[in-house]
């Protein structure tokens, strides 16, 4: 439960840097609170009560005893997507910052109307 | 192949190859738009006999093309009116550039007009009612870079015009699930009245657009002005008619249907009404030729409405056989003063005069051209509006016809100073050299002098075709030997000698006035002139076409102060400026766009049940 | 054959273009050009095949739904054909076009943005719809960058930050639909979708709407738009307008039609289409620079695309797929003129066109034509779709969308005509010598020559779109086949 | 008697979370950062025993050289060495 | 203003979130597809671990497509930093210490990637990790050493090469089997190193290709600061 | 059963100086003190509980050993590199007396 | 060659802590991955290579295990000394230590251990001169602070990399 909205905060917390921070790293920074809350909610879905991981590696384990894999599956990937959205984020961030000598969204807007 | 695949086959392609022979053998090019036209003539007059009739699928819809005498009759004048002034273009044009992007556009117009008439189904009619208004358009913003504002008025209008069309095709499919005339008009009492009147509103609207009645005329005069003389003669002889066309069936094959009819036809025909009046008085105030023919058009124009509009089989003949008049003497004008601006280089009225010597039979064909418009005798004026204040007379709309008496009286005005202003007057140094136009362009303009002049003696041989085709409008029993004119004269005096008596007369007047005029012009400078106390200032120009009406410019200063030119102006001005302030959304700050993301995601959360139901 | 290719092939080359990159440079930018070959000879004879019974690929063996189907129906044998071409002529006018370094890159990241909106259109799961979407968008952020300017970098840094905030949205809905039927089969979502709480549903419904809203250019979640079309290469700008967008709005309404097919959301849709268009004209109308302003003009496109999806029945869908397939052509047109306009230009702005047409009569021509296509002037083929579309939405009675579809109609053709009138009659002289290269102008050429076509005979196009609408609209066959090994 | 390796580890880690929260300088935060991979390095291992799971040891080594490389690169960072 | 506006709307969100996501059961048995797979990994898959017999058989082609978007990344920052090279990575030498550490626990930190994705089929581990690691490891020799270069045609090399196995393998299953990706290999006895199918085969290919892939981000980001 | 014990005990020391490594980070006055005792005890304490689950699980054994020296190696080289870092921003350590600060002149110098 | 022994040796040993098997497989592929490894790096791995296997220095090796070992224990209760009670007595400095290594390997194991004994902490290494934060510092003479503080490793890493 605590998880699911813990995750959710997490995904909000994120969205506010996103919204109100003016320095793009942190808005960076921001979007990955928000992947990270959605990633943490995932997990929190494949939770089963005194599961253990999915993992048959010895004798005796039941699947009834395990967390839903699938969610974990999901993750990995959605984590590797972040990631690569965050490096191109950066990148992108060190082309503004080389064009326009400022972190601050609000001067980065030579395109409009 | 039938005649009317032949003809919108040979337009078309030839469109195409006379832009492909430009930039091959630029000399061919004229001969081969000829050769079209030419084609094009002897196939309109071929599917007459042939009633061909022409079934093509494309798309889910059957577009189809067949001969009625209703199309026929403005087939023909399309057929006649191009034939005419391609030839006449030949000369005009020849020191123009782009004329591959010219004949082009020029055949592409025609062969549009050639589709509308021939169509029997409302998609192909629209396809090509798009097709002649973008080729016309591509002419009127032919010449410059001052034309492109006034092509862009004349393009907002037309598509306002077309996509009302579009309009009500739609409601017509979504309502009978086809758009094939007959269907439709077979289908078209069925109904609910308010999708009839609506239908036909929009119908109105879309055609009345193109044949300029008020208040949608303001691209007009600026389209008139500033397309190539040629195109100028087309334009608005022939391709302002296809609204009249378009008018024609809509009030007769559709509206007519409905119950509401008699109010259609009144407020049309005060439309057409004042459409006649304000343009007429608008046309005595320009200096300029092009111009005043321009808006003398739009009045010519109102007065074929009024006539369809009475819906008497008498007034629907007299607005067809001023629609065919019209066309020719329009045409005459137009030719006559591109004749001269082709050689003065100028259609300011103010600046040529006198050219009555040097150009004969331009003056001979403008002053067929007034005579006509004027209703005089004995051109084929004077029984078209005679037919018509007849027809008004008899319907009962007395005022309707001081109007429309008003109207001609103003006419006689403009189209006095017109003549007056061009040809008459003093002859100016400056004009010394000017000689008669080629050839090439003086044919044209003689055929047409001739054609009126026919027409006037022989009226039959209009009022023959446009009967046909009031049968196949409706039930119109029109017999021209039994209208009032003709039967009321004609049963006293053989109706030929009449006419021919009063036209012999007014020719004769006409001549003399003329000649007398020729051998009183003096050589004189336009500043040679007795002012009474008054000084002249060096620049100002004192011909007498200068401020020829100014009092009653002065008299009517109001109307013209309101022009309705200036209310479109003021809302385009503001639609203009409330896109501007909605594109402010963009504000550029891709933060906000986050937030707009955010807050949409909001509005959806909170009205969710509202927006997407309970029942999802 | 097999369906699977649309997406391995393009990936597979992106994989291999680095190693060929070591031995020629040439040999980087043909390759993409045989791939995008022998997808287009792939999509022709897989049509008739997938339009006639769906073909359900399946991945790795599992049966559905537990392992990920590919489902190549009509409409996505439509799409991925509409792509294959659409791409095959993009990379033609990219060859001389992108001449910018790392030309290698740029044609890696042109497969990939292929594999993803293949992928897109092909998917039967919705995670894996997510992976793809993921693909194209980070393709698309990329190449958005490509140039390496100020500007290219802000419009990119937008388009990544509202599209992280789509995925972040669409993930939510995924997850959210596993935690309550525990699948992610799309056949297999849409047949238990109902077993999921009212509230619930809706929320969903309004996540995917925001997530696909997006990347499909619904006002107001556009801002990126009209930036990373304006400022991403030309080439870029068609792959945009012609690929991408294609692809997101075909997966919003792919969920919507299989899971929320209600009225309602129909009518939502239609709004939204409406007010999307009109927003986007009017700004287009002011707009000084030329792709910005084609760029509006597109997202007012899918505007009127929308509202056909909306109206939800099958002449309209139809129609909706018919002007996504000319605005894919006509748009790409556009483009491509634009960019060489721009370049022979040497500048963005509307302004420095002038007189263009004299000197660069072939890139003006095909300016030109786009321009009247576009607006939908016929006998092009955008006359018949933008007709479908009327009849259709007319037919449903929503008459004032149609008076509204018509404004912006018109509006369309203002702005489009003041670019042409520039071209053509603002000035005369001829100034710049640059020619425009043959590649370029056989791409421009083989597009008007198609839109030509297709505008004499409709049929070409329509005879597919009716199986491809009831693709859309039968979600119990798509069901039945999705869930069928 | 795992309660109580719990119990010395949870007060572990709150007075090293304290500390990062405290401050007063970065290197202060990393410091406890630092600390608290430490612990949770060991904490993994604990716990793979009390749930009797192999792979945990797999998770502890690798979540040690993970942080190590962290905590180093943040160091790095604060010398100007980015 | 903004912020005002920022923390109304986030509550609307945040509460409706909140509100739909407690509806959902937490902690209950695992039901659906993830049922399912759990039952059926070893028989189906042979691998031990439920989560890569799903990352790597079950939706394997959602792996393919991960595998996409790192090499995309890769790809992009290349082309979006194109013209940085060349600039120095650093301003500041590191430590001796750190120095001489490094060089020792970089290769041992690379053998860990390979044991973590060669065994991504047993344990928690697999190629992305593995890759990750293997990339950590020379993040440490990046901060270590102003002038560390990376083989880059090695790297692009082993990217692309590594791909294209995964795409092969792919097609494999396609020709020699009935679909995309299908494994065409013995399981072998599960819980052994080789077993599994193909798994760990991609999971090699992966783990190169991501060890590569995170590799250049690193290099490219760092190489850009003066 | 001695290997329980053992190992028990040493799990034991290993969490009890993991929690003082903590709470000298808590409670030193500076951030060099801190680092001296997080850096000493936790690795103890690490090595100690690590090595004690060897001990009770003999199979994992290798494993924890090898995490064990991994620790043993890698955590004074992070202290040390934060302590290097944190001099080089300025952090000045805490003296009682003026002039204890040998590094001070030389970390300025290598600047320049 | 020694050296690339010597890593595709340490690294092999490493993989079967990893593994903790010998089964066959691990074993070859193990065996296999090491030795690639050890091929692309054995260069920076190690300066020496088997050079440490002679058993004297092994010797040397364990008995420094065996210093290091007391000196960390001692270390830690001089920490709990002072975490309980923070009033002891402190004097807190950074002292600069003279080394007479010159392997940058044995520097780095210096400097190590020093972190790890009582009261010191390795801020930064500079040719000869490793700089300390000495909490108690009782003399600022070289002499005492080498006794004090290092001389017991440094003596013995001096007989491990002679
Ligand atoms: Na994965
Ligand atoms: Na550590």
């Amino acid at each position: 439960m605590i998880y699911y909205i813990t995750s959710i905060l997490l995904v909000l917390i994120g969205m506010y840097a996103v919204l109100v921070k003016k320095n793009l790293i942190k808005i960076v920074i921001g979007l990955s609170i928000v992947d990270n809350g959605i990633h943490l909610l995932l997990i929190a879905i494949g939770y089963v009560k005194n599961g253990t991981a999915p993992i048959f590696s010895k004798a005796g384990l039941q699947p009834n005893q395990m967390v839903d894999p699938v969610p974990q599956a999901l993750v990995l990937t959605a984590i590797v997507i972040g990631l690569a959205v965050t490096a191109v984020a950066l990148s992108l961030i060190i082309r503004l910052y080389d064009h326009h000598k400022t972190l601050n969204i609000n001067k980065i807007r030579k395109l409009k109307w | 192949m039938n005649s009317i695949e032949y003809i919108l086959f040979i337009t078309f392609i030839g469109a195409g190859l006379t832009f492909i022979v430009h930039h091959a053998l630029p000399k061919l090019r004229d001969t081969l738009a000829i050769l079209v036209s030419a084609l094009d003539l002897y196939f309109v007059i071929q599917a007459i006999s042939e009633k061909s009739k022409v079934v093509l699928s494309i798309a889910d819809f059957h577009l189809i093309w067949k001969t009625t005498p209703y199309n026929n009759l403005f087939a023909v004048l399309i057929a006649v009116l191009g034939f005419l002034t391609i030839l006449y273009a030949h000369d005009f044009m020849s020191s123009k550039d782009r004329l591959g992007y010219f004949y082009m556009n020029f055949l592409f117009a025609l062969g549009g007009m050639y589709g509308i008439v021939y169509s029997q189904d409302f998609i192909s009619l629209f396809f090509f009612w798009e097709i002649m208004t973008w080729a016309s358009f591509l002419l009127v913003i032919y010449c410059c870079k001052d034309a492109q504002p006034i092509g862009l008025k004349y393009f907002v209008f037309s598509a306002i015009g077309a996509y009302s069309l579009l309009i009500a095709i739609v409601m017509l499919y979504s309502l009978s699930g086809n758009l094939e005339l007959t269907n439709l008009i077979s289908n078209f009492s069925n109904f609910s009245v308010s999708n009839q009147l609506i239908v036909v509103t929009l119908l109105l609207l879309g055609f009345g657009v193109k044949s300029a009645i008020m208040p949608l005329h303001v691209w007009a005069p600026g389209a008139y002005f500033i397309s190539p003389s040629p195109f100028t003669a087309l334009f608005s002889g022939a391709l302002s008619k296809m609204g009249i066309f378009g008018i024609g069936l809509v009030l007769f094959k559709f509206a007519a249907q409905s119950g509401y009819f008699s109010y259609v036809q009144i407020i049309l025909a005060w439309i057409g009404g004042i459409t006649a009046l304000l343009a007429t008085f608008y046309a005595i105030f320009q200096t300029d030729a092009k111009k005043l023919l321009a808006y003398s058009s739009i009045g010519q124009l109102g007065y074929i409405i009024i006539g369809l509009a009475i819906g008497t089989p008498l007034s629907i003949a007299s607005a067809l056989f001023l629609t065919i008049l019209h066309a020719a003497f329009k045409a005459m004008l137009f030719m006559a003063t591109g004749a001269v601006y082709f050689r003065t280089g100028t259609t300011d009225m103010n600046s040529v005069s006198g050219l009555i010597r040097k150009m004969p039979f331009s003056f001979i064909t403008a002053l067929f051209g007034i005579i006509t418009v004027s209703g005089v005798p004995p051109l084929g004026g004077f029984a078209a509006k005679w037919m018509l204040y007849e027809s008004l007379i008899q319907s009962r709309h007395y005022f309707l016809v001081i109007v429309v008496f008003a109207a001609s009286t103003a006419a006689f005005l403009y189209l006095y100073r017109f003549i007056f202003s061009l040809f008459l007057g003093q002859e100016e140094k400056e004009w010394e050299d000017v000689k008669e136009a080629p050839l090439l362009m003086v044919i044209p303009m003689l055929i047409l002098s001739a054609f009126v002049l026919v027409v006037g003696v022989f009226p039959g041989l209009i009022l023959d075709p446009i009967s046909q085709s009031m049968n196949y409008l409706g039930n119109f029993n029109f017999n021209y030997e039994t209208s009032v004119l003709f039967n009321e004269w004609g049963n006293q005096v053989d109706m030929q000698t009449v006419v021919n008596t009063i036209g012999a007369v007014f020719l004769i007047v006409g001549l003399i006035i003329t000649f007398k005029g020729f051998k009183k012009t003096r050589y004189v400078s336009t500043k040679d002139i007795h002012t009474s106390g008054e000084i002249p200032q060096e620049n100002e120009n004192l011909t007498y076409a200068v401020d020829f009406y100014k009092p009653f410019e002065r008299a009517i200063a109001p109307i013209l102060k309101s022009s309705i030119d200036k209310i479109y102006t003021g809302i385009a001005n503001n639609l203009e400026q409330a896109f501007d302030y909605l594109r402010y959304v963009y504000t550029g700050n891709g933060q906000t766009y986050a937030m707009y993301v955010v807050f949409f995601l909001s509005l959806l959360i909170l009205f969710a049940e509202l927006i997407f139901g309970i029942n999802l | 054959m097999s369906p699977v290719h649309f997406i391995a092939v393009p990936l597979f080359a992106a994989f291999l273009i680095p190693l060929i990159g070591k031995v020629s440079k040439e040999l980087v930018k043909i390759i993409p050009g045989i791939v995008l070959l022998y997808l287009s000879y792939l999509s022709i004879s897989l049509f008739p095949i997938g339009v006639n019974r769906p073909i359900v690929e399946i991945i790795a063996g599992f049966n559905p739904p537990f392992g990920i189907t590919l489902y190549y129906g009509p409409i996505a044998a439509f799409l991925t054909t509409l792509i294959t071409l659409v791409g095959f002529v993009i990379w033609l006018y990219s060859y001389k076009f992108i001449i910018r370094e790392p030309t290698e890159k740029y044609y890696m990241l042109f497969m990939m943005l292929i594999t993803g909106s293949t992928g897109i259109v092909l998917t039967g799961d919705i995670f894996n719809l997510f992976v793809f979407f993921e693909i194209t968008s980070i393709a698309a952020y990329s190449l958005t960058a490509f140039l390496r300017d100020r500007d290219g970098a802000e419009a990119a840094f937008k388009y990544l930050l509202i599209g992280s905030f789509a995925s972040t949205f669409f993930l939510l809905a995924i997850a959210i639909i596993y935690a309550n039927i525990h699948t992610l089969n799309l056949a297999d979502i849409a047949s238990k979708i109902k077993d999921i709480p009212l509230t619930t549903r809706l929320f969903i419904l309004i996540l995917i709407i925001i997530g696909l809203g997006i990347e499909s250019e619904m006002f107001p979640l556009n801002g990126w738009a009209p930036d990373a079309y304006s400022q991403a290469p030309s080439p870029v700008g068609a792959v945009f307008g012609g690929i991408v967008v294609k692809a997101a709005i075909y997966s919003l309404m792919r969920i919507i039609f299989l899971m929320f097919h209600t009225a309602d959301v129909l009518h939502f849709l239609v709004v939204m289409g409406v007010i999307t268009l009109l927003i986007a004209e009017m700004s287009a109308m002011k707009q000084q620079q030329i792709k910005r302003m084609l760029a509006f003009s597109s997202i007012g496109q899918m505007g009127l695309v929308i509202i056909a999806f909306g109206v939800g029945t099958e002449p309209s869908v139809r129609a909706a797929m018919f002007q996504m397939f000319n605005h894919a052509l006509i748009k790409s047109l556009l483009f491509f003129a634009a960019g060489y306009l721009v370049f022979h230009s040497g500048s963005k702005k509307i302004s420095a066109l002038d007189g263009l047409g004299h000197d660069k009569p072939i890139t003006s021509f095909f300016f030109a034509f786009g321009a009247l296509a576009i607006i939908g002037l016929p006998p092009f083929s955008g006359f018949w779709s933008k007709l479908y579309i009327l009849l259709s939405v007319a037919d449903a009675g929503l008459m004032v969308p149609v008076v509204l579809i018509l404004i912006s109609s018109i509006i369309e053709a203002v702005y489009y005509l003041r670019v042409v009138s520039r071209l053509y009659f603002y000035k005369e002289e001829a100034t710049d010598v640059r020619r425009t290269p043959v590649s370029g102008l056989v791409a421009m050429g083989i597009l008007t020559v198609v839109i030509l076509i297709v505008g004499f005979y409709p049929n070409l196009i329509l005879h597919w779109m009716t199986p491809a609408a009831n693709d859309l609209l039968d979600k119990a066959a798509y069901i039945k086949f999705g869930l069928f090994h | 008697m795992i309660y109580i390796y719990a119990a010395f580890i949870i007060l572990a880690v709150f007075f090293a979370v304290l500390r990062g929260l405290l401050g007063p300088t970065t290197s202060d935060r990393v410091v406890a950062l630092d600390n608290l991979t430490t612990i949770s390095t060991a904490g993994l291992v604990l716990l793979g025993f009390v749930f009797q799971r192999f792979i945990y040891i797999d998770v502890s080594l690798i979540y040690g050289v993970l942080s190590f490389v962290g905590v180093l690169t943040i160091a790095r960072y604060l010398e100007g060495g980015l | 203003m903004r912020k005002v506006i920022a923390i109304l709307l986030l509550i609307i969100i945040g509460y409706y979130s909140i509100d739909t996501i407690l509806k959902i059961p937490f902690g209950e048995g695992v039901k659906g597809v993830g049922k399912h797979y759990l039952e059926s990994t070893i028989k189906e898959t042979g691998a031990v671990n439920s989560v890569t017999a799903i990352v790597v058989s079950y939706r394997g082609f959602d792996t393919l497509g991960e595998v996409t978007v790192l090499f995309l990344a890769a790809t992009g920052l290349g082309a979006i930093l194109y013209d940085k090279k060349g600039k120095k990575r650093s301003l500041q030498n590191a430590s001796l210490i750190v120095k001489t550490s490094s060089k020792i626990i970089y290769p041992l930190i690379a053998l860990l990637g390979a044991y973590v994705f060669v065994h991504g089929h047993l344990t928690p581990g697999g190629g992305f990790q593995g890759g990750a690691i293997i990339a950590t490891g020379v993040l440490l020799m990046f901060i270590s050493y102003r002038s560390f270069e990376t083989n880059h045609k090695a790297l692009s090399i082993i990217e692309s090469l590594a791909g294209m196995t995964f795409v092969t393998i792919g097609f494999a299953g396609l020709i020699y089997g009935t679909s995309f990706l299908q494994n065409i290999l013995p399981f072998g006895i599960p819980g052994e190193l080789f077993s599994a199918g193909i798994i760990p085969l991609i999971y090699v290919a992966v783990g190169f290709k991501v060890g590569a892939e995170l590799t250049a981000l690193l290099d490219n980001l760092l190489k850009t600061i003066k | 059963m001695i290997l329980n014990i053992l190992g028990n005990v040493l799990i034991t020391i290993g969490v009890i100086f993991l929690f003082l490594g903590a709470l000298g980070i808590f409670r030193m006055p500076d951030v060099y003190s801190r680092m001296q005792a997080g850096t000493k005890a936790t690795t103890l304490g690490a090595l100690s509980t690590v090595i004690g689950v060897g001990i009770l699980q003999p199979e994992w054994f290798w494993k924890t050993l090898l995490i064990a020296i991994f620790i043993a190696i890698s955590n004074p080289i992070s202290s040390h590199a934060l302590a290097r870092g944190s001099h080089k921003i300025g952090i000045k350590p805490f003296m009682k007396k003026e002039g204890l600060d040998s590094y001070e002149n030389v970390s300025i110098e290598e600047e320049k | 060659m020694s050296r690339f022994i010597f890593s595709f040796g340490i690294f092999f040993l490493i993989w079967l802590g990893f593994t903790s098997s010998f089964h066959y497989q691990e074993v070859i592929v193990g065996a296999f991955l090491s030795l690639i490894l050890a091929f692309l790096s054995y260069k920076s791995f190690t300066e020496r290579g088997l050079f440490y296997l002679n058993p004297k220095r092994l010797f040397y090796i364990i008995k420094y295990l065996a210093v290091f070992t007391i000196a960390l224990v001692k270390a830690n209760f001089d920490v709990a000394r002072r975490v309980i009670n923070p009033k002891l007595p402190i004097n807190p400095g950074i002292v600069t230590y003279h080394t007479s290594l010159k392997s940058d390997t044995a520097k780095m194991f210096l400097a190590n251990s020093i972190t790890l004994t009582p009261g010191t902490l390795t801020v930064d290494v500079i040719d000869d001169k490793l700089y300390i934060h000495w909490i108690d510092v009782i003399s600022e003479d070289p002499e005492t602070i080498y006794n004090e503080i290092g001389k017991d490793f440094e003596e013995i890493l001096k007989e491990i990399f002679r």
